[in-house]
């Protein structure tokens, strides 16, 4: 772990810190802009903003436990090809970081032209409830409740939304920086932690003063994850009695009515226009109706588990579990459960894992000549 | 008798062309390429203390008097399978018999005592016509000067006499194969 | 009045009696494995008659979305046939091609489709007794296994 | 009408297909002829070859202009636009003189016509004869009417005339009547027999009463002669010696000069008892009839059972049988070899290996065979006989080669690798269980990845490698064998096998001696044809050349590389006689744009061959294919590979005016040359039509027997009791079953032909029709020359101030040619040829484009950049002898390498005969770890060296310490010379190094004897070191034209095998000592095949790309890349100015691994888009097989 400091959080106001944070970071030449999550006038919950004047990061709010949509993507539209404009510091959750590396290694934007700061993630509320949480609309109380409670947080019986329940990439270590949030005294200072080179050259150009990790974000940590991933095997199990045949999965998926808003929201699905909207599945009429005939009945649109399935060979190496997919369902089908589940079956088959190391090469993107020989039955 | 050769070390001679009698022998040999045919072909090899393949190596090196003083080539009974097999056509049996005749020529009295059987041998039929066991064996014997040597030969001269395959005296033949005798020797005599 | 159904008895009730006979697609290099299927053909092993060959450039080619449609529009097994690593025309695409049915063998199976419904294998040019064997017994294993359920979703 | 081509091949093997290929791709119209009824020669029998083990054939099918060619296995057979193949065909004559040769060549008749032979193999199932199989090697028995190889298509059987029994029940049980014996033409096949003895004349009418052939007996030659005259149509006269002799000779001249080509054979009366000089005269007398065009002599007195055979195989090959003559410009032999058989005698040695008597011994191909898939044992390695799983296996090297003995002084330089290959097979079937074990003398791996390929054999597969030579082969216990021989330190030992492999060498084709009379070419003493050092692929005879391993014994890579330098010599005599080409290539077809019309198919079903009516409820089939979606009309044809009824097709065509045509038939690989011409009738662009095999649909399920549905029906029908001929009912033959799935199978084609892509194909890219060649060496030299004699400009860039390379250290050659006069030539015809311009001392600095279309920017030393545009470019950076600072090399005077110590005897600085003893160190610092590689030419450079000293000084001792002596091909001769002339050789292995220490200036060398494990110590004057070749540094060429280097630095090429001379990128290639270490000989060959290639691109104006090709759908792609990492070919590039993915349609060989990798079909390869097969899959799942629909 590279060299520690510590944000100072003067009259308990952590957001007034991170403020602060982000005014330092626009002050030094370098960075020419900010990418963090900023409160909606009215509705509270925040959207991702590329704040260039330190005057308007009066509204951001990295802490709000609200999700709207995984900023990976806007984040690639800022720095693909080569450095034009300057770098850009982000401020965002692990799965955020990870989609972006992502993204990266699939030549759609690049690491050198922006400074990941990432947090320990108390995660997030689903958008129907972030909208009702105070915390999200400036009520610093609740928001200090929230992020006292370690990654537990919930309000009048509302939980985190249950993607971010069952993550185990809480502490964002792939970004260049990270803001220690478990087990710190919030309204007194926050860790900042570097992880790469250029996280360590931040902190001392910073000149933010020197910490120590005491252990106790460590031991926080280790509790939260080890209930993360009790519910995440209860999720695993669950969804895999649920599809545990075809018959099951169509009726998990009967909600869907192909608007391939999972598929928008998912960071990690880069295609411009997904193939099951090209031209390739414009169906004649007689296709429909040799299907329906032999079939006796056919439910439209068609290519619904087809989507799903196909999907899942596309992304489910690349997936970081952000839970977009369920979040920008309209139907509340519970796509995130189906490729959570299989995207860790996928990931352990290669021993690879989303957005660990951007020098790890995607699965399908390496062949070697001598591998899995039981699939073709140890026949070379 | 296992091949009790010993490794010895040596250093070949600077210039292996002076002794015309070995080069008349390794000219046979000169083209052998060690592909152990010859020794694997060789039906008395077991006796031989050193390989067919391993003295036709000694006398290239010009070893010469390390190879006189082999069983090898005295142990050849002319069966010519060497010969037939090796694959380059060299004249093996050939290079046994001359290494049999310049062991009797230049040897030293071992060798020669090896070359009496021989000469007695021809001597007696140039003599007779014909090879007259006993005559032969008495002028062996007593060239060898070795009164141990009958006794040897005692059990197994008992049996061919039972079988009547000792030719015990006086034949129509003497001297019939003098003419011939002359001969070659004349031949020999101008090659 | 344009009819991709081609069979009539295809609404009708099946024959009485007729046992079950499974459809299978297969996917098959142009290569070696087309050259093993002509040589099965020509020399009269026997093959089961519902397997359909689609002849393709190279397994290299075979996208994942190909096995999915097959075996959701109602093919009880697919099999992908190509050629030995290192005899292939195109140098390595049946590396590709292993990787991608070894990411489908993870995905398909949790959803109730039997792993042995999807088989991959290397058939050499001259291999067609093995060609027959591999279809043959495939067919067979299939037949004992019973049809695909996705036949009768009306969710495609 | 004589036909005209530029080349004529003779023998399509390997080596006559790839020359063949070569000069077809340059526009060159190639016949291409083989004795046997089958393409591909030997590597019909082979499955696995060294040294990736695998097959790899197909790779040496054109890159460019693809859909002139087959595309599919080559075991099937080969297409190629410009080549006539004509099988079981023999060269008989060649006359004339380059240019204009006029070679006469005669087809053995098959007796089965190929347009009604269907394979279904019931002839041979009725035919008597049992004959040894050529293609198992002799392991399984085959019949008379066999088929020769089974992977062929389109698959024909052939009656092999000289073991028919003539029992003509293969005739009767044909049910297309293919077979042809001519019968109907025996009663006008007059026979005149011209005998003054009665007995015969009374003899023969009895014998021949019901062969039914009119003779015509009559006592003298006069009376013939009038038979002749008055106009009889006489087929065969037979003339009896016994007439006078005056009499015999001028009937004989009569007869021919009245029937040109009457058949005339000699009755000779061959009387046991006969004074001796009485037969010299006869046979003197035939051989003067011979030359006057007598053909065959025959033994009097006659007997019946021999006569009447005899004269009806005559009568059968002198009917069916045809000779005809064809104009060509050069002429390729590429007869290959056949292998050693120790059977035979005089100089087989079947005695001592038990070959032939004891299952267990096997030679190398027999091996193979039982290897192979399609060979006796299906490929399960069990020993023949009792079947035994072979699991301790022995190969014997050197079996009918490198032995004097049997008339075989060479190497036949591939068997040792072959015994390797079988080894690790073996192994690898028997998953690690079976012991391999190679006996040898030297193992000559002398390739440039075989060390390698030895290590992994010997240390991880385990192969077991012993240096000796077993001498007795004896039967062992429970059927085994039992092996003895002597180690290399003189200890008999003795161990038991299960199986023996003798690893045979090459020997000419039995027919050489009729070919070499043919075609007037000289043959060495080993009865390979001869070919000189300096010019190896010229045969005696100019305007012939020798390709393959006709020359010399050469292994696949050699065939290839001398196949490539024989076309090349062909094309460039073809250019110098014919002068450049000036017909323009035919015009491309242009096709109408049919993309906006609404697709229509016009499906044919050829309705003729007798599986289809009896086996398929034919309506059905055609009334469910009229509604297929597109299909505007279905209609029959009758026996669609014959030209009426391709006429009745096109006719249809053009009425219905489709824009897709589908053709269900039997042996599609036969009809897709024909759509080529459809096409041009229909102006339909042949990409839209699709031929689908039908016949074997018909017959699945099926034995082999015809009853077809008919006969069944009448069973069924009589089975349920109701009169044969009524209402079909359902009968359970698996009529329904076939119909599905014929119907499936057309209904899939219609599909993939419905989803097609009519528009044109990116326009072609036009060629610039001039060369790079890299490096002015030997091989940069030689290609130039290849090129610019053929008409073509070529730039050669030379890094050095001047020509020559690493060629101009050389002052003499094995064979005793002098390298510096050629080189001399060679550079003098190099820098005064118009075509060449040669830039000396400058490099090549920036190169950029495709095959056809290179921009190179070129330095030269004064400073100035040359721009170039160039359609292909040669690598020939060449390299050079490799350093070695050991053992006082460079430092002491007494220390040399081979190569300085060849130049000091030539330039007379080293004085032989003041010597006194010369000691050599063979491989030193190659085969190992850092080079791991042998070199090649160290072993032909030392035996030069010694047998130069030995000439000046033969007293002189020479002392050579090797590990394993590379002297391949006739090289193995000088081994032997040399060690005949006294130099005494000594193996060593890398842990039994010869130490050298210096005293007093002079090197004493002590190394250990293995032969008499005995301690030697030399002091000779001179040391001389082998030190090997390295590659000049070529790094920064490759990536300057995006090729590869393997880890010694030596070129990558694409497949070490079948494309020795390319790269994968396509326009660039690669030859001389920078693809691998090469003998001069080598060098110049692969020069040439370089320069071959060279030439089939710059022959092209503009270089179309295939039909099957990947395109970019711009819009959808998001740039990710991952389509350009997985392309083999290197075809798709991120163009960074235009941000946009870019397919260089040359390069694309179509293996659609672009479009499996891109998710969302942003690039889709024509012919095979998403939709296309996803339609086919639909249409495949459509027709279910009855029982399961209704599940």
């Amino acid at each position: 772990m590279g060299s520690i400091a510590r944000i100072e959080v003067k009259d308990a106001n952590p957001v007034a810190a991170l403020q602060g944070f982000c005014a330092r970071l626009l002050a030094d030449g370098e960075i020419s802009a900010v990418l963090a999550p900023r409160r909606l006038p009215g509705n509270g919950g925040t959207m991702p903003a590329l704040v260039a004047d330190p005057a308007e990061l009066r509204d951001v709010d990295p802490l709000a436990p609200s999700f709207r949509l995984n900023a990976a993507r806007m984040l690639t539209r800022l720095t693909r090809g080569t450095d034009e404009g300057g770098l850009v510091a982000a401020l965002l959750r692990p799965c955020e970081v990870r989609a972006f590396i992502e993204l990266c290694k699939l030549n759609q934007g690049s690491l050198e032209n922006t400074l990941l700061v990432s947090m320990d993630c108390p995660g997030a509320f689903t958008n129907v409830d972030s909208a009702r949480f105070s915390g999200n609309r400036g009520d610093l109380d609740a928001l200090l409740g929230f992020l006292r409670a370690d990654g537990r947080g919930a309000f009048d019986g509302v939980e985190v939304a249950r993607a971010c329940r069952t993550c185990e990439h809480a502490t964002g270590a792939e970004a260049d920086l990270t803001i220690g949030l478990f087990g710190q005294d919030v309204e007194n200072g926050l860790l900042l932690m570097a992880n790469t080179p250029r996280g360590e050259g931040f902190i001392t150009r910073l000149g933010l003063p020197e910490a120590s990790d005491d252990g106790s974000r460590g031991s926080a940590l280790e509790a939260l994850l080890a209930e993360r991933r009790a519910t995440q095997e209860k999720l695993f199990a669950e969804t895999t009695a649920a599809t545990s045949d075809m018959t099951k999965l169509s009726t998990f998926l009967s909600a869907c009515v192909n608007c391939y808003n999972c598929r928008a929201a998912c960071p990690v699905c880069y295609c411009k226009e997904c193939v099951f909207l090209t031209d390739v599945f414009e169906h004649r009429p007689w296709q429909y109706l040799s299907w329906a005939r032999q079939r006796g009945a056919l439910k439209m649109p068609t290519d619904t588990v087809f989507f799903h399935l196909t999907r899942l060979a596309h992304m489910s190496t690349a997936c970081v579990g952000c839970g977009q997919c369920s979040n920008a369902c309209p139907n509340d089908v519970p796509v995130m459960e189906l490729f959570k589940t299989i995207a860790a079956s996928t990931q352990k088959a290669f021993e690879y894992e989303a957005g660990r190391d951007p020098g790890e090469a995607p699965p399908l993107s390496v062949f070697r000549e001598r591998e899995f020989p039981e699939l073709t039955g140890g026949l070379d | 008798m296992k091949n009790t050769h010993k490794p010895i070390a040596f250093v070949p001679a600077p210039l292996v062309f002076q002794d015309e009698t070995l080069v008349e022998v390794q000219n046979m040999v000169r083209a052998c390429m060690q592909c152990g045919t010859c020794t694997a072909s060789c039906p008395n090899a077991f006796a031989m203390d050193l390989t067919p393949r391993q003295m036709w190596r000694m006398l290239l090196f010009g070893l010469k008097q390390e190879v006189l003083q082999s069983r090898t080539f005295w142990l050849c009974s002319a069966c010519y399978s060497c010969t037939l097999r090796c694959p380059r056509d060299l004249p093996l049996t050939a290079a046994m018999a001359a290494l049999k005749r310049m062991a009797a020529a230049e040897g030293d009295s071992a060798n020669r005592k090896k070359a009496l059987f021989y000469q007695e041998f021809m001597h007696n039929v140039e003599q007779n016509g014909r090879i007259q066991e006993m005559g032969f064996m008495c002028h062996y014997f007593l060239a060898m000067h070795d009164p141990l040597l009958p006794m040897e030969y005692g059990p197994l001269g008992l049996k061919l006499l039972a079988k009547g395959k000792l030719h015990l005296g006086g034949s129509g033949q003497r001297g019939r194969l003098g003419p011939l005798f002359a001969k070659v020797r004349s031949m020999e005599g101008a090659s | 009045m344009q009819e991709l159904i081609v069979t009539p008895e295809a609404q009708g009730e099946p024959m009485p009696g007729a046992a079950f006979e499974p459809a299978i697609v297969a996917f098959v290099c142009n290569w070696c494995t087309y050259t093993a299927a002509d040589l099965a053909g020509t020399s009269r092993m026997v093959q089961s008659p519902n397997v359909r060959l689609v002849r393709m450039m190279c397994t290299g080619m075979v996208d994942p979305k190909y096995i999915i449609k097959a075996l959701l529009g109602g093919a009880d097994a697919v099999l992908i046939s190509g050629c030995h690593p290192g005899d292939c025309h195109y140098i390595n695409g049946n590396y590709k091609a292993r990787r991608r049915v070894k990411l489908l063998m993870e995905i398909l199976p949790r959803f109730g489709i039997d792993s042995r419904r999807i088989k991959l294998t290397w058939v050499g040019a001259s291999e067609g007794n093995e060609f027959a064997a591999t279809v043959n017994s495939f067919a067979a294993e299939i037949k004992e296994l019973g049809p695909i359920d996705t036949r009768r979703l009306p969710l495609l | 009408m004589k036909k005209e081509y530029g080349a004529l091949v003779v023998g399509a093997g390997i080596g006559g297909i790839r020359s063949a290929l070569d000069l077809a791709e340059t526009g060159l119209k190639v016949a291409l002829i083989d004795a046997r009824p089958s393409l591909g020669g030997i590597l019909t029998q082979l499955d696995h070859q060294f040294p990736s083990d695998h097959c790899g054939m197909c790779k040496m099918l054109p890159l460019t202009q693809r859909d002139q060619s087959s595309q599919y296995c080559l075991r099937k057979g080969l297409f190629h636009k410009n080549i006539d193949i004509y099988l079981h065909t023999e060269l008989t004559g060649l006359e004339g003189d380059p240019g204009k040769f006029q070679a006469t060549l005669r087809r053995r008749s098959t007796f089965v016509d190929p347009t009604r032979c269907v394979s279904c193999g019931l002839c041979a199932e009725v035919c008597p004869a049992r004959v040894p199989s050529e293609f198992n090697a002799g392991l399984a028995p085959r019949t008379a009417v066999y088929l020769p190889v089974p992977h062929n298509i389109p698959n024909h059987y052939v009656v092999d005339l000289d073991n028919c029994q003539r029992c003509w029940r293969c005739y009767e049980a044909c049910p297309t009547k293919a077979i042809d014996f001519k019968f109907e033409q025996r009663k006008d096949f007059h026979i005149i027999v011209a005998t003054p003895d009665e007995r015969i004349t009374q003899d023969l009418p009895l014998w021949f009463k019901d062969e039914n052939f009119p003779l015509h007996p009559t006592a003298t030659g006069e009376k013939a002669l009038e038979l002749l005259a008055g106009g009889l149509e006489c087929g065969l006269m037979l003339l009896d010696l016994d007439l006078p002799e005056a009499e015999v000779e001028r009937t004989l001249r009569r007869a021919l000069e009245l029937r040109p080509n009457l058949a005339v054979v000699l009755l000779v009366s061959k009387d046991k008892d006969g004074a001796k000089n009485e037969d010299e005269g006869k046979d003197k007398a035939v051989a003067a009839l011979f030359k006057q065009g007598a053909r065959e002599v025959l033994a009097k007195p006659l007997k019946q059972a021999q006569a009447v055979p005899w004269l009806d195989k005559l009568f059968m090959r002198l009917v069916s049988d045809e000779s005809f003559s064809l104009e060509v410009g050069a002429v390729i032999l590429a007869a290959g070899f056949e292998c050693y058989n120790p059977g035979d005698n005089p100089n087989g040695c079947a005695d001592l290996m038990l070959y032939g008597s004891h299952p267990g011994v096997l030679t190398s191909l027999e091996f193979e065979r039982l290897a192979s898939p399609t060979g006796p044992s299906q490929g399960l390695l069990t020993r023949p006989g009792d079947g035994k799983p072979l699991h301790r296996i022995a190969w014997l090297q050197c079996v009918g080669s490198r032995d004097v003995k049997k008339q075989a002084d060479f190497c036949s330089s591939f068997c040792c690798m072959i015994s390797i290959k079988q080894a690790l097979l073996a192994k690898r079937r028997s998953c690690g269980e079976a012991e391999a074990t190679i006996f040898y003398m030297d193992m000559r791996t002398n390739g440039r990845d075989y060390q390698r390929y030895r290590d992994e054999a010997e240390n991880t597969a385990g192969v077991r490698f012993i240096p000796a030579r077993p001498h007795s082969i004896l039967p062992g216990p429970d059927g085994d064998l039992l092996i003895q021989y002597y180690d290399y330190s003189g200890e008999l030992r003795e161990e038991v096998f299960d199986a023996l492999v003798l690893a045979v060498g090459a020997r000419p084709p039995k027919s050489m001696e009729r070919l070499a009379l043919a075609a007037g070419i000289e043959v060495n003493d080993s009865g390979f044809c001869a070919t000189r050092y300096l010019s190896p692929n010229r045969t005696s005879r100019l305007g012939v050349f020798a390709a393959g391993a006709f020359g010399e014994p050469a292994d696949i890579r050699g065939s290839m590389i001398q196949a490539g330098a024989a076309a090349m010599g062909a094309s460039r005599m073809i250019r110098v006689y014919h002068g450049p080409r000036d017909e323009t290539p035919e015009a491309e077809p242009e096709y109408t744009d049919v993309s906006r019309q609404v697709p229509r198919v016009l499906m044919a079903l050829c309705s003729s061959c007798p599986t289809l009516e009896l086996n398929v409820n034919a309506d059905a089939l055609r009334q469910r294919m009229a509604i297929l979606p597109g299909v505007v009309k279905v209609v029959d044809v009758k026996r669609a590979c014959t030209r009426e009824g391709w006429d009745t097709l096109r006719q249809e065509a053009e009425a219905t005016a489709p824009n897709r045509v589908l053709i269900g038939a039997c042996l599609p690989y036969m009809h897709v040359p024909r759509l080529r011409e459809l096409g041009e009738d229909l102006k339909l662009n042949p990409a839209l039509m699709d031929v689908v095999d039908i016949h074997t649909a018909s017959l699945a399920g099926r034995a082999t027997s015809f009853g077809g549905h008919a006969a069944c029906r009448a069973s069924c029908a009589a089975g349920r009791g109701e009169e044969p001929g009524a209402s079909p009912g359902v009968c359970d033959c698996g009529e329904t079953a076939r119909t599905d799935e014929m119907s499936s199978l057309l209904a899939m084609a219609a599909a993939k032909l419905l989803g097609a892509d009519p528009s044109s194909l990116p326009q072609a890219t036009p060629v610039s029709p001039q060369a790079l060649v890299v490096g002015g060496g030997l091989a940069g030299m030689t290609a130039a020359m290849g090129i610019a004699d053929q008409g073509f400009k070529v730039v050669l860039v030379e890094e050095a101030e001047q020509l020559g390379g690493q060629a101009m250290n050389l002052r003499y050659t094995l064979g005793g040619d002098d390298p510096a006069r050629f080189m001399e030539d060679l550079i003098e015809q190099v820098e005064k040829n118009p075509n060449i311009r040669v830039l000396k001392d400058s490099r090549v600095v920036l190169s950029r484009g495709k095959a056809g279309r290179f921009v190179t920017v070129v330095a030269t030393g004064e400073g100035m950049a040359h721009t170039l545009h160039h359609g292909a470019t040669i690598l020939a950076t060449g390299g050079h002898e490799a350093k070695v600072y050991e053992y006082g090399n460079r430092v002491r005077k007494c220390v040399l390498t081979q190569l300085e110590l060849e130049q000091r005897l030539a330039a007379g600085s080293v004085d032989a005969s003041s010597l006194s003893g010369v000691a050599m160190i063979q491989c030193w610092r190659s085969r190992e770890e850092s080079r791991n590689y042998c070199s090649r030419v160290c072993c032909q450079g030392a035996l030069k060296n010694i047998l130069m000293l030995k000439k000046r000084n033969p007293g002189l001792p020479v002392y050579v310490f090797y590990r394993d002596i590379m002297t391949t091909g006739f090289a193995e001769h000088y081994y032997t010379e040399a060690r005949r002339s006294g130099a005494i050789f000594i193996r060593y292995t890398p842990d039994t190094r010869p130490k050298v220490e210096f005293k007093d200036d002079k090197p004493v060398i002590t190394a250990l004897d293995p032969v008499l494990s005995a301690q030697i110590e030399l002091h000779p004057d001179l040391l001389v070191l082998s030190s090997g070749v390295e590659p000049n540094d070529s790094a920064e060429i490759a990536d300057l034209f995006g090729v590869s280097l393997t880890d010694n630095g030596f070129y990558q090429e694409a497949e070490s095998k079948w494309r020795p001379v390319d790269f994968l990128k396509h326009g660039v290639f690669a030859c001389g000592l920078g693809l691998g270490p090469a003998t001069m000989r080598e060098t110049l060959l692969s020069a040439k095949a370089a320069a071959q290639r060279a030439v089939r691109i710059l022959s092209e104006k503009q270089l179309s790309c295939g039909n099957v090709v990947a395109e970019i759908r711009d819009t959808l792609c998001s740039r990710c890349g991952r389509c350009i990492s997985v392309c083999p070919y290197g075809a798709r590039a991120l163009d960074l100015d235009r941000d946009k993915i870019v397919v260089d349609e040359l390069l694309c060989q179509g293996c659609g691994s672009c479009m499996a990798a891109c998710p969302n079909s942003a690039t889709v390869l024509r012919g095979f888009r998403d939709e296309q097969v996803m339609a086919v899959i639909d249409a495949a799942l459509a027709v279910q097989p009855a029982a399961a629909a209704g599940l």
